[in-house]
């Protein structure tokens, strides 16, 4: 995939009549012809059309070539006529025609076929658009063709780029594309300066070519480029270090979400919730109802769906506790079947109502996507708002649980019962309040989960038995417990992964909860005293 | 002596003679009549009252636990897996090489997996007798050293229950690994013969529904000779008063570790007897929800009576066969109101409601009778 | 049929049942069709659009006059993603409602639990999901894929189209991806690929966090040689895995992930915005740009009445599947198994995607191999596609195990796994079912 | 206690040469000493320096306002809780720290719980069955077979305690007081040396407390008794010796008389019960 030395005065061409200059450029092909070009290419000769189209300078050029990049380029069997597909949803599609842009409605499926691309081809088109974007005004657009470039530099743009590293204002875009020309350097001529400028990069692709140069023969290549390798791993250690922490704690954040309500009903209530995990679930359908609400803005949806998720899922939980956990005082053990059978007929209600099958919930933008610290070291933004979010809740119901007049009640009826009544505190009227507390917690962790992993019926029963170790790992009745119990078993876990494996180090885990169980039955954080000896 | 004890009770007598006449009009009903005789009872449904039989002994196992020594176990499935590998990895071997890839040691899914030599802990097992020791030993083990650890720590209640739960997570979880040699998610299938008798053959079916039965039988009478012995009670002294037991000068997690390994190995004859019955053994069987719905047919037909136990987890199990096949959806609702209902409104299952009809007819009650319906209040 | 009728007729046969007898059918009457797919339970997502399939091609079936004279009626039975219960259902479908042919299962353990019943009950199933062979039975027609009709083909296209050389085998634990990734890196390294390049990772059903994992295949995506993954990943777990390597900026171009379990119905449940350009490796895509294939999607959207349906590989396998066994039957003028099981091999019928679908002697069919890349609207669009269709080898040449084994139900040979090197055929399980009988 | 503390304490017999079964040593008279126990739960000092002695045989009375650790102080002396420090010896042999209930129960030391603590769910006749003296090891228990004799044990019992028309009811069903009675009926089953009686009388009719106090006094002699009480008045009438406890120590002892004229106590019991 060369893209020749004529094509990148084209391209300088190119920059002018989209940056609206005008330009004195010959029209050696009709769009037209072009886009027939481009329809009819053999795999082989797409590359080609690609180029007339990047050179032709027609103002719809980059749009065909995004829409191409995007699959939707589509031709229309009947008349031949090239058309841009808008919605491609369904059995019928709403397209455009591709030289006027003009909306020609919905046409079925059937009528339309598409133009063919695969990653080959999108990676050139790729290179194509980021050398086109080098010249961009905005320098983010700027950074991030630069950093696309790295490993798409061939001796086709090579000069180009170097050109631009001479204009380029910006530091940070020079020296990506610095970084990119040296890769390209390493690569095709493995010039021994360019592997000075990679030893400081942790881009994987720098390392790619240094590893590449130490396959070679040329013993001072070699030499240098280990050398330089040897310098970045001594970073990346650090960096992954940071890494595997960061997973564990993010891992823990959202155990300690999942457990936190359990810690409440189970630990401050002693009731066995089985539901918790189809609480959990309510939470996470809610996100996804918001969005179905409010489709094209998932952010604020989920912002909503917040206050919403916790409602719904307190709602849920007054209604068992009405309904089946009042009869049950102080029989934990029948709470436990009892809310289990409730789970059940959660589960079979969400199946049979919305769906057996996950719904889509949408990660908005300024979800998706990471916190890049350095090349090596990228912070995945998704988990970092969801341990944000948990240390939130945590910290709200201390407050509650500390502070407030329901907190100070909920406390004297766990102490002792019959006490608090006599002092004039509704006791039902506290349990209700506490286990709608706990229940609405389990459904803020749906909606943080909706964003980790699939919302589907089952969504509650993968977090229910990890939520009762964080629980009892962390002491019943202790909130701190279950704060310091989830971090640690989350970070425990991502600790064992890498040389134990995913399943082996969940059983590493379990069966270490259970042993420390033996050593300390009452958790980390066991309530002391004559009441709780019981 | 203990054991023959029961076989003086009433109670015991009457269902034991349920019990038998059952297993015998079944075997006429399914010898004497042909097929297409509207009496006739037809091969698979053998095999579905077997099946049934297998979590009767379990129910009763977990009753015997639960029922007379306040230990929920939400595990119990674990005992009942092990027991159903132990025979299953015996039917294994006796496949010999008449298994795809004719390998005379090798399961098939060894081979293609390219195991090189079969792993240590399958040694023995092509010889019955060890296969059945184990089907004892292995569940009895674990219950062993389990309960050691818990009871000498005074784990109880409702941690007891979570780790049992934890117990059983972690074993599916490895017995889900491939690595671990049981055949991964696949478990051990396409069993060939027992004992040299061809488990594909109606005659071997009856045999193993028969030997079911039996078991059932005597599995009822070793549960009930320790509930009538004084172990029994001290049991339910346990359940009642940890503390006062204590004082008394018994050892109460000697006691509670005994109780829990009988229970156990029970659990274990109950899946070694299922297994051949359906023909599959596979990690599910270690799922969590498994060992909960086990409990909730003890809570059914009533805890602290054992027979309460067999009533439940048969008619759970039958309504679950006619359900699954009318109507699917409606199962889990059913199964989950199921559990709603009985523990809040019929605590003592559907046995106490038998014994509340039979106070009412007749109030000569001896010391048996009286303490059986007050273990049930309690 | 109306599902009325349907749960009168199992009534009756529960209450027959409980009574502890088996009913008697007229030998007329319509010709019974079990469908065993799981319609509870964790398999539900999956299953109960086979289920459905079977249905509405039944309907279609009756609609042009049914089979033989005879009405088609379809007994539908929920196994309720339990294994053993998979067996007792099959057992009930063939020993208590005499059903002259079965449609059904999706994963291999319950196929595995079916086999034996099926075996010695002589009846028929057929199977529509892709699997990993290793498995040829008599009594069995596997219209889903072998692994030589997704797997390896797809790892030829990154291959030569793409030009990687670094592999990343990621699959869940159990035995499809098991078995499909020692096939495949025994492959690889005859095509000689170092040990080196080859990654091989498995997790556990459902596993939801694949920060490690993902950020282990980053790495090893960073020694300077083009690298792909190759996922078996199952079902739930597919979901938390892409959105981490969108989230860890992993991107189609950099690494491409090539996907055997994800099809149209899994994307229906995934935000599909990450996962634009991503590979999956089917026999079927919905997307294909045929008229067979846009009637099916218009009887079937009809049928199930929502506009958003969606159908993928496995339905069309049971499209082929069922219309294979018509044809095996009006051809054997009866459904009597031992004459359908002849008069089918060799049977052609077209599939769904413009071509030709062949039942071979090994009781696998042939098969086109396309590779889609999944596009925003959570379909795949096509960019290769093999020369011609792919017969099913039902033993892989990629296992020391099986090399030399080879399955015809031809007379005379009539043995499902008939070992070539020492020309006999080993002890099958059909055939121990009829010593037995 | 570890073998060192052990080694480094000279004075007196090393534990680990000490044969727990061997019988109690009450040769140099006391038959259970507690020397300088401290306990707190969680900051507040329950039991403080407590020095108590009880001789063989002796019948001895303890009371105290709330909250002044007799309830703690049977704990320790029962296995129930672990002091922080100190020693409690039974005879001077066996060094009840170091053993467990059901090991310190079989030495014979026998509890009635302040709240009266029986098997609801079994017959009287089982909760005295259970409480009899006898090799209490699993399998012994398992194969245990009642003999004649242990029946009119039990029969004999039931009389003293006045029992017998309910012998087959649930103990569930039965009143306070008759739980009270049923209690000390299991403590007579188990044969101790030294019976710890917590609140005896409680909810008891005044003809029930005469008996109590006449069972008791007739105990003591054979067998060593410590009764917690709040009833005075029951005090009194058995009292022979009594020690007063307060604040998780031991403010005064002596005869009834010399205690209720012990300023101290007086002052202490000021506006309490007595």
């Amino acid at each position: 995939m060369s893209i020749p030395r004529w094509l990148t005065f084209f391209l300088m061409v190119l920059l002018m009549t989209t940056a609206g200059t005008v330009s004195a450029q010959q029209q050696d092909q009709t769009p037209e012809a072009l886009l027939e070009q481009l329809a009819d290419a053999s795999p082989r000769d797409t590359e080609a059309a690609i180029k007339a189209i990047a050179t032709s300078g027609h103002e719809r050029a980059r749009a065909w070539l995004e829409a191409y990049g995007n699959n939707r380029i589509s031709q229309v069997e009947a008349t031949g006529r090239i058309v841009i597909v808008l919605n491609n949803r369904g059995r019928d599609w709403e397209v455009a025609d591709a030289l006027t842009g003009e909306n020609l409605g919905e046409m079925s499926r059937r009528d339309l076929d598409r133009i063919a691309i695969n990653n080959a081809v999108r990676r050139q088109l790729a290179g194509v658009l980021a050398m086109l974007d080098l010249f961009a005004k905005d320098v983010a657009v700027r950074e991030a063709a630069a950093l696309d470039l790295l490993g798409k530099v061939d001796d086709a743009i090579v000069e180009e780029v170097t050109a631009r590293i001479e204009e380029e204002p910006d530091a940070g875009v020079r020296n990506r594309l610095e970084e990119a020309l040296a890769i390209y350097q390493v690569e095709e001529q493995g010039s021994l300066d360019a592997i000075e400028v990679l030893s400081g990069s942790l881009h994987p692709r720098a390392r790619a070519a240094l590893n590449s140069a130490v396959a070679s023969e040329d013993p001072a290549r070699k030499a240098a480029a280990e050398q330089a390798l040897a310098s970045i791993q001594q970073k990346l250690r650090l960096n992954n270090a940071a890494e595997t922490l960061y997973f564990g704690l993010s891992l823990g954040s959202v155990l300690v979400l999942a457990a936190i309500g359990l810690a409440i009903t189970f630990g401050v209530m002693g009731v066995i919730n089985m539901a918790h995990g189809e609480l959990i679930m309510l939470g996470a359908y809610t996100t996804w109802g918001m969005q179905q609400l409010l489709p094209g803005q998932p952010g604020l949806a989920l912002i909503l769906s917040i206050p919403a998720g916790f409602l719904v899922a307190a709602l849920a939980g007054i209604a068992i506790e009405r309904s089946v956990i009042q009869f049950l005082k102080g029989r934990p053990l029948e709470t436990l079947l009892a809310t289990f059978g409730v789970s059940l007929i959660l589960q079979q209600l969400v199946r049979t109502v919305i769906s057996p099958l996950n719904r889509t919930v949408v990660t908005p933008e300024w979800m998706s996507g990471s916190l890049v610290i350095n090349d090596a070291l990228s912070l995945t933004l998704n988990r970092m708002y969801v341990i944000g979010f948990a240390l939130l809740v945590f910290t709200a119901l201390m407050l509650i649980m500390r502070r407030t007049r329901l907190g100070l009640e909920v406390r004297a009826v766990t102490q002792n019962r019959a006490m608090a009544r006599s002092m004039g505190i509704k006791a039902t009227r506290v349990d209700i309040m506490t286990f709608a507390l706990g229940s609405g917690v389990a459904g803020l962790a749906g909606v943080a989960l909706s964003q980790l992993t699939n919302v589907g019926p089952n969504l509650g029963q993968n977090y229910i038995i990890d939520s009762f170790m964080v629980v009892v790992f962390g002491g019943v009745g202790n909130l701190w417990g279950t704060l310091v119990a989830g971090l640690t078993l989350g970070t425990i876990n991502q600790l064992l992964e890498p040389w134990a494996g995913a399943v082996l180090a969940k059983i590493i885990v379990l069966v270490f909860i259970i042993l420390f169980i033996q050593k300390r039955p009452k958790g980390l954080f066991p309530q002391k005293g004559r009441a709780a000896e019981g | 002596m203990w054991l023959t004890r029961p076989l003086q009770e009433r109670s015991t007598q009457l269902f034991l003679g349920i019990l038998f006449f059952a297993l015998i009009v079944v075997t006429v009903l399914h010898l004497a009549l042909p097929e297409g005789n509207p009496l006739h009872v037809s091969a698979y449904t053998v095999t579905l009252l077997g099946k049934y039989l297998c979590y009767a002994l379990l129910a009763v196992a977990v009753d015997l636990v639960w029922g007379y020594l306040g230990i929920l176990s939400l595990g119990h499935g674990a005992f009942f897996a092990l027991g159903g590998y132990a025979m299953g990895m015996y039917l294994m071997r006796q496949i010999g090489d008449r298994g795809t890839y004719g390998d005379p040691i090798l399961p098939d899914f060894m081979v293609f997996l390219n195991w090189q030599e079969l792993p240590w802990y399958w040694y023995g097992f092509d010889m019955a007798w060890f296969a059945f020791a184990m089907v004892l030993l292995a569940p009895g083990a674990l219950a062993l050293v389990f309960g050691w650890l818990a009871f000498r720590s005074r784990v109880t209640g409702v941690y007891l229950s979570i780790i049992t739960q934890a117990l059983t997570f972690a074993l599916m979880l490895a017995f889900f690994r491939n690595e671990m040699g049981f055949g991964g998610n696949n478990g051990l299938t396409d069993f060939r013969d027992i004992l040299g008798f061809n488990l594909r053959t109606d005659a071997t079916r009856l045999g193993l529904f028969i030997a079911t039965g039996i078991a059932l039988a005597i599995g009822y009478v070793v549960c009930r000779g320790i509930v009538t012995s004084k172990l029994g009670r001290v049991s339910v002294a346990c359940r009642d008063a940890e503390a006062r037991t204590r004082f008394l000068g018994y050892r109460v997690e000697r006691v509670q570790l005994f109780v829990f390994v009988v229970s156990a190995m029970l659990a274990g004859v109950a899946g070694a007897l299922y297994v051949p019955q359906v023909g599959i053994i596979n990690p599910s069987e270690f799922s969590p929800i498994f060992s909960i719905e086990i409990v909730v047919w003890v809570a059914l037909g009533g805890r602290a009576t054992l027979y309460g136990a067999v009533i439940g987890a048969i008619l759970v199990n039958y309504a679950k066969t006619v359900f699954t096949g009318v109507m699917p959806d409606a199962w889990l609702f059913a199964l989950g109101a199921l559990f709603v209902l009985v523990t809040v409104f019929l605590p003592q299952g559907i046995a106490g409601l038998l014994r509340k009809r039979r106070k009412s007819t007749d109030d000569g009650s001896g010391p048996s009778e009286s303490s059986s319906t007050s273990e049930a209040t309690a | 049929m109306t599902t009325f009728k349907k749960q009168l007729a199992s009534v009756v046969m529960a209450a027959a049942m409980g009574a502890g007898a088996s009913v008697v059918y007229a030998e007329e009457g319509p010709i019974k069709v079990g469908v065993l797919h799981s319609l509870s339970g964790t398999m539900a997502i999956s299953e109960t659009a086979l289920k459905d399939t079977v249905e509405m091609l039944i309907e279609k079936q009756n609609a042009e006059g049914g089979l033989l004279g005879r009405e088609l009626e379809a007994v539908v039975v929920d196994p309720a993603s339990n294994w053993p219960l998979f067996a007792e259902k099959a057992r009930e479908l063939l020993a208590q409602e005499e059903v002259d042919v079965i449609f059904g299962n999706w994963t291999s353990v319950s196929r595995k639990s079916v086999l034996p019943v099926v075996e010695e009950l002589n009846g028929l199933l057929f199977y529509p999901v892709q699997y990993e062979g290793e498995e040829s039975s008599e009594n069995v027609f596997y219209t889903g894929a072998a692994p030589n009709q997704q797997a390896i083909p797809a790892v030829d296209y990154l291959m030569n189209e793409i030009g990687v050389e670094r592999w990343v085998l990621a699959g869940t634990d159990y035995v499809y991806p098991r078995t499909t990734n020692k096939i495949l890196e025994t492959y690889l390294m005859d095509q000689g690929v170092a040990k080196e390049d080859i990654m091989i990772n498995y997790t556990p059903f459902g596993h939801s966090d694949w920060q490690n994992i993902v950020s282990d295949i980053k790495d090893f995506g960073s020694a300077g040689k083009k690298t792909a993954v190759v996922s078996t990943i199952n079902g739930d777990a597919n979901v938390p895995f892409y959105r981490e390597l969108g989230n860890q900026g992993i991107s189609s171009t950099d690494i491409p992930v090539v996907a055997f379990s994800v099809g149209e119905q899994e994307l229906s449940g995934i935000d599909t915005g990450p996962l634009v350009g991503h590979l999956a490796a089917w026999n079927y895509f919905m997307s294909v740009d045929s008229d067979a294939n846009y009637d099916f999607i218009d009887e079937w959207i009809e049928y199930t009445g929502d506009e958003t349906a969606v159908t993928n590989d496995p339905m069309e396998a049971h499209y082929i599947g069922f219309n294979m066994w018509v044809k095996a039957v009006q051809k054997a003028e009866t459904t009597d198994v031992d004459a359908v099981k002849d008069a089918i091999i060799g049977v052609t019928v077209p599939n769904l995607t413009g071509g030709y679908a062949t039942m071979m002697p090994n009781h696998h069919i042939t098969k086109p191999v396309l590779i889609g890349e999944i596009q925003d609207n959570g379909q795949f669009a096509v960019v290769w596609e093999t020369p011609s269709t792919v017969a099913g080898d039902a033993w892989s040449d990629y296992l020391p195990g099986s090399r030399d084994l080879i399955a015809d139900w031809r007379a005379p040979m009539r043995c499902g796994n008939y070992n070539v090197k020492e020309g006999e055929c080993g002890a099958s399980a059909g055939e121990q079912a009829k010593a037995a009988e | 206690m570890s073998i060192m503390t052990e080694l480094a304490a000279r004075d007196r017999v090393f534990n680990f040469l000490t044969p727990t079964d061997s019988p109690v040593d009450v040769r140099h008279g006391p038959i259970l000493y507690l020397e300088d126990v401290n306990v707190s739960f969680d900051g507040f000092r329950a039991i403080n320096n407590l020095n108590l002695t009880i001789d063989d045989g002796e019948l001895r009375c303890i009371i105290g306002p709330n909250g002044a650790g007799k309830t703690t102080m049977m704990d320790i002396i029962t296995g129930k809780t672990a002091p922080d420090t100190g020693s409690v010896w039974f005879g001077s042999r066996h060094n009840l720290l170091t053993m467990s209930e059901p090991d310190i129960a079989s030495l014979g030391i026998g509890r009635k719980f302040q709240k009266p603590t029986v098997f609801e769910a079994l017959t009287v006749f089982e909760n005295l069955e259970l409480a009899m003296a006898a090799d209490k090891r699993v399998f012994p228990t398992l194969t245990a077979q009642m003999k004649p004799k242990h029946r009119e044990r039990i029969e004999e019992v039931l009389e003293t305690i006045n029992l017998q028309d309910l012998r087959d009811r649930p103990a569930g069903i039965l009143s306070h007081g008759q739980k009270q009675w049923l209690e000390i009926g299991m403590l007579l089953m188990q044969k101790p040396r030294l019976l710890l009686v917590d609140e005896p009388v409680a909810g008891m009719t005044e003809q029930e407390m005469e008996r109590t106090a006449e069972l008791l006094t007739s105990l003591a002699g054979k067998q060593s008794v410590v009764v917690v009480e709040h009833d005075m008045g029951f005090v009194r009438s058995i009292a022979r010796k009594v020690t007063v406890l307060h604040q998780g120590s031991v403010l005064a002892e002596g005869s009834m008389d010399q205690v209720s004229n012990d300023p101290e106590v007086i002052k202490v019991y000021l506006g309490e019960e007595a």
